[in-house]
């Protein structure tokens, strides 16, 4: 059974207990995404100040995998420069794209690695990507709003 | 050994070589997915190739013997086709799946505004009414919302009980003498639930609407007589009963047919080209533009070959059989929720549930570690799922190649994934 | 043995089953009708076979192996069509054929009207206009004449000159800031001619129109590639490069594509779904509605790996060699008439023709009674014939597997003809 | 060569010299019709006297077998009633349709009989059946327009 690989300790812990969960006001932008194919979505808030991510907040119904890696964005992002989360966000993009044949860089994406087994699965690539979409489209707009 | 409703399953399953195969490090494949595309025995694989190995060519083209050969093997799976759903072969339409068959009648209804007065009947405009149901699949519902704002037209549409029954409480408000079009679904996808089509067809055609059925999940399953149903339209896909993707079928009551302006145009469907415009060839031609689907059409006519030697009946007892199977077993299994009937009163093969506590997605995923293939989603049924509360579901949907070895594994694979994911 | 110019054509006829066979009693099969359709080899039929004995389900919808695998050959097969004719990935949408892709921007263009703002640059209305050639196949004629009809715009055309080329004398009153569409052949399926493809495409852009080029003709024929030309959209079947039926491509550049509202709406192409409402999916999904023709894809994939491996330089000056040995042959036989340019320069390998008091229908007879299959009559593209005051035509058309006996069996044939119907 | 039983020597002596070609005046409805998949088309008049067909005139352009069937046409329609004309026309109609399975009756069909072979190529029915087509819409409409 392969399920063990994909479902690692720290993403049903992650959806168990989800980090950041809920939606805050203050913020500067919202973005809703959705997965066509399986309904999963997911309405995530910004917060900046300046260059500086201040605040995510999030709400959404999803799987395991899509529950749990907005959380662990929330983690990874959270206090960054808008620079530094863009390169999570590549870093867990490219991850997640490459078929299982990507090295995550714990140093970079922390509880991130735990996602590599999902890189094996296309089906569930979309899944893990939910929030981060959610998450740089909000950050695109809240620059938008400020210029 | 065959089973208890007479059908040699295991003799069926050697026609499949799909069903040979394992998946996931060696786990035997249960394929309990046949709603979203069923599997293809070889006498359809042998069929189509034997076509284009032999016979292929353009067909209503040609003069030389390749295009008589391909025409007459291309007519010939129509008729078998046509005399399968009770049906004549004019009155059927190839297209490439269900989804084409029902946009082709959404745009020749507002082509029709553009086209002579023979196609004064399938005019719409503001103030005339569509009328859909809340538990069809995207594509009997999208097309008529793009209808409706194309010409103004109002959607409407029955509602869904809670036990996933067509709520017709409502029908005199529904189907008014503002109707023009009531369309909707034979079988749900989703549910299973069967609707009462001659009853919805027959205050339809009291109201003066037209009647557009969605066939998908009931042509393949049991047997269907479109005139004895008494709908004007009706839609089915040949990847979902035995035959090959790229293939699907309209039906249009005759009169409908030759009064209804063209959808597609271009070559084949023409009865005179200038430079300025054209006129178009009787139906079915009328419909069919473009070289099309051959050794499809053909593959498909193997398939209803296939399917008559079987037996239609025989087929639908078998997945009673089935279904009834999984529907008691999952009854059995705690935290477990059938969204649909949970009994087999009008009801087909298709069995969508929930889990409490794990999403489907994860579901799915555990289903599929075990050589279990099931659907999970919203199975293009969206709205119907908003409307029953739940984001997703699990569906099993079962063919007359599956059996009870393959409803164990789907109970089997439900606890594993209750255990799996520490629900109780 | 292979033939001057380099192409093992003995060899790679055992590749085609069909070509083995005899026709009329006995008769070797001359297949000089590819511009109809083209005979596919084993490879392209194996893959087919293959994919569906191992990986078949539904693509892009389902969670499990089979789903996944099927949806990798599906896109893989996109990757590798897109690479030949270069373009991206996502700038192509599989379609049923040719005739569909162009349907699919004429109705866009239409539906523009009640979609949002992001689809302005698609809307068409009176005052505008729209401009084809009279070369044209039907399919690249009706489906303008129609949407003329559905939005008020204006039908013009480029005329052809007596040697079969297009007329471009007028280009400047033709295209102008009205023009919004320019729709046009890269070869002719009748005359053979090619057309100056990126001059046009450069007035076009000029002037603010789209171009939609049909490459039904040139695409199995000659390297081609979309970016390069410079072309909005283009479209092309794969029955006529060795591929399945009911599998087509609309390539469309990245920025159109996504700016333009679809066409028919169903599963898959969706974003959000409520009952009085949707979203729709980015392209090439928003595109394809339904269970798409997936081993038809998946067979179109291995056709443009076989014509890749052969090269399409030397398929390119085979025919060459083919159609200059016609020309030069049927100019020898007194009563032929060649409808179209009667050199090789900007010319591809149809070639058509007449025989002074024989009617092509009757000649087509006697042709195909020898096993020499070709096709008679408009060839889809009446206007083109009454602009060059015949009727109909005879048409050979060549590809990789004809050789020069299937030159002499034609050149033969018409003298037989000739013959039979005692003219001289 | 199975081209001479195709092409028998009545047809090909009725194409070359086609009987009561010409379009003619006076007439009670005239007929267009065309076969889409090769352009040949048909200009057909007709002339009633009561229940008699007094006239049949036709011009059109089309391979030997449309033409010569035209003008077999005119020789088993002219001067008979219009219930004759109909008998012939099924008969004509049940022959080419046969799929060379039907045995022409000469007695009713004369020249017509030399069509037999054209049952058995699919393709070129639509060219045997051209001109009686047209004539039989021609009098329908004459009927129509007298009623
Ligand atoms: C030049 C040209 N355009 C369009 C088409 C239409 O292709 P299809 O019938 O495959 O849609 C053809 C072939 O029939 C063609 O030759
Ligand atoms: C009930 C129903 N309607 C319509 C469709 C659409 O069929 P297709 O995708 O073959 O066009 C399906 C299957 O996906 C279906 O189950």
């Amino acid at each position: 059974m392969q399920m063990e690989q994909l479902y690692q300790e720290i993403i049903l812990d992650h959806y168990k207990n989800p980090h950041g969960r809920g939606l805050r006001d203050p913020f500067d932008a919202e973005s809703f995404q959705v997965n066509p194919t399986c309904g999963d979505e997911v309405t995530l808030r910004v917060k900046l100040d300046g260059e500086t991510v201040t605040d995510v907040s999030y709400e959404g119904q999803g799987c395991s995998i899509s529950q749990a890696s907005t959380s662990v964005l929330t983690d990874l992002v959270v206090g960054r420069s808008v620079g530094e989360a863009f390169k999570t966000l590549d870093a867990f993009t490219e991850l997640m794209q490459g078929k299982g044949q990507v090295e995550p860089d714990e140093d970079v994406l922390e509880d991130g690695v735990a996602f590599a087994g999902v890189a094996k699965y296309p089906a569930r690539v979309k899944c893990a990507l939910l929030g981060w979409m959610a998450f740089k489209d909000a950050v695109v707009r809240a620059e938008g709003n400020a210029a | 050994m065959s089973s208890a409703d007479g059908l040699d399953v295991a003799a069926l399953r050697k026609d499949f070589p799909i069903l040979q195969r394992t998946v996931r490090d060696g786990k035997p494949l249960h394929y309990i997915d046949s709603g979203a595309t069923s599997q293809r025995p070889r006498q359809v694989l042998d069929a189509e190739r034997e076509f284009l190995e032999t016979s292929n060519a353009a067909v209503h083209r040609g003069a030389h013997q390749l295009a008589e050969e391909a025409t007459d093997a291309y007519e010939g799976a129509r008729q078998k086709i046509a005399d399968f759903v009770g049906a004549a072969a004019d009155e059927l339409v190839f297209v490439k799946n269900a989804t084409e068959g029902i946009n082709l009648v959404a745009y020749a209804m507002s082509n029709a505004s553009v086209a002579g007065p023979e196609s004064e009947r399938f005019r719409l405009g503001p103030g005339d009414e569509i009328v859909v149901t809340e538990m069809e699949h995207h594509a009997n519902l999208v097309p008529w919302q793009q209808l409706a704002l194309r010409t103004g037209a109002t959607l409407k549409w029955f509602g869904v009980t809670d036990d996933g029954r067509l709520d017709l409480s409502a029908v005199d408000e529904l189907i008014t003498a503002k109707t023009r079009i009531v369309a909707f679904t034979h079988q749900s996808n989703v549910l299973g639930t069967v609707t009462p089509v001659a009853t919805l067809a027959a205050k339809a055609r009291a109201a003066g609407a037209l009647t557009v059925l969605d066939a998908c999940q009931s042509v393949p399953h049991q047997k269907v007589d479109f005139r004895a149903l008494g709908v004007d339209f009706a839609v089915f896909s040949g990847h979902k009963m035995l035959g090959p993707s790229g293939v699907g079928v309209l039906y249009g009551r005759r009169a409908l047919l030759e009064a209804m302006p063209p959808f597609l145009t271009g070559g084949s469907m023409i009865e005179m080209v200038q430079m300025a415009s054209s006129t178009f060839a009787p139906p079915p031609q009328r419909f069919e533009a473009g070289v099309p689907m051959t050794s499809q059409a053909v593959g498909l006519g193997a398939a209803v070959d296939y399917l008559s030697v079987v037996g239609m009946d025989r087929i639908n007892a078998h997945e009673h059989l089935l279904t009834e199977a999984a529907l008691r077993g999952l009854a059995e299994i705690p935290g477990v929720t059938i969204v649909g009937p949970a009994d087999m009163k009008d009801r087909g093969g298709a069995v969508s549930f929930v889990i409490d506590g794990v999403h489907p997605h994860d579901a799915g995923q555990v289903l599929d570690d075990l050589g279990v293939a099931v659907r999970v989603g919203h199975h293009c049924a969206w709205p119907l799922h908003r409307r029953l509360g739940i984001p997703a579901s699990i569906r099993a949907s079962f063919y007359l190649y599956n059996d009870l070895d393959d409803v164990t594994a789907l109970l089997d694979g439900v606890r594993e994934t209750k255990r799996f994911f520490g629900v109780s």
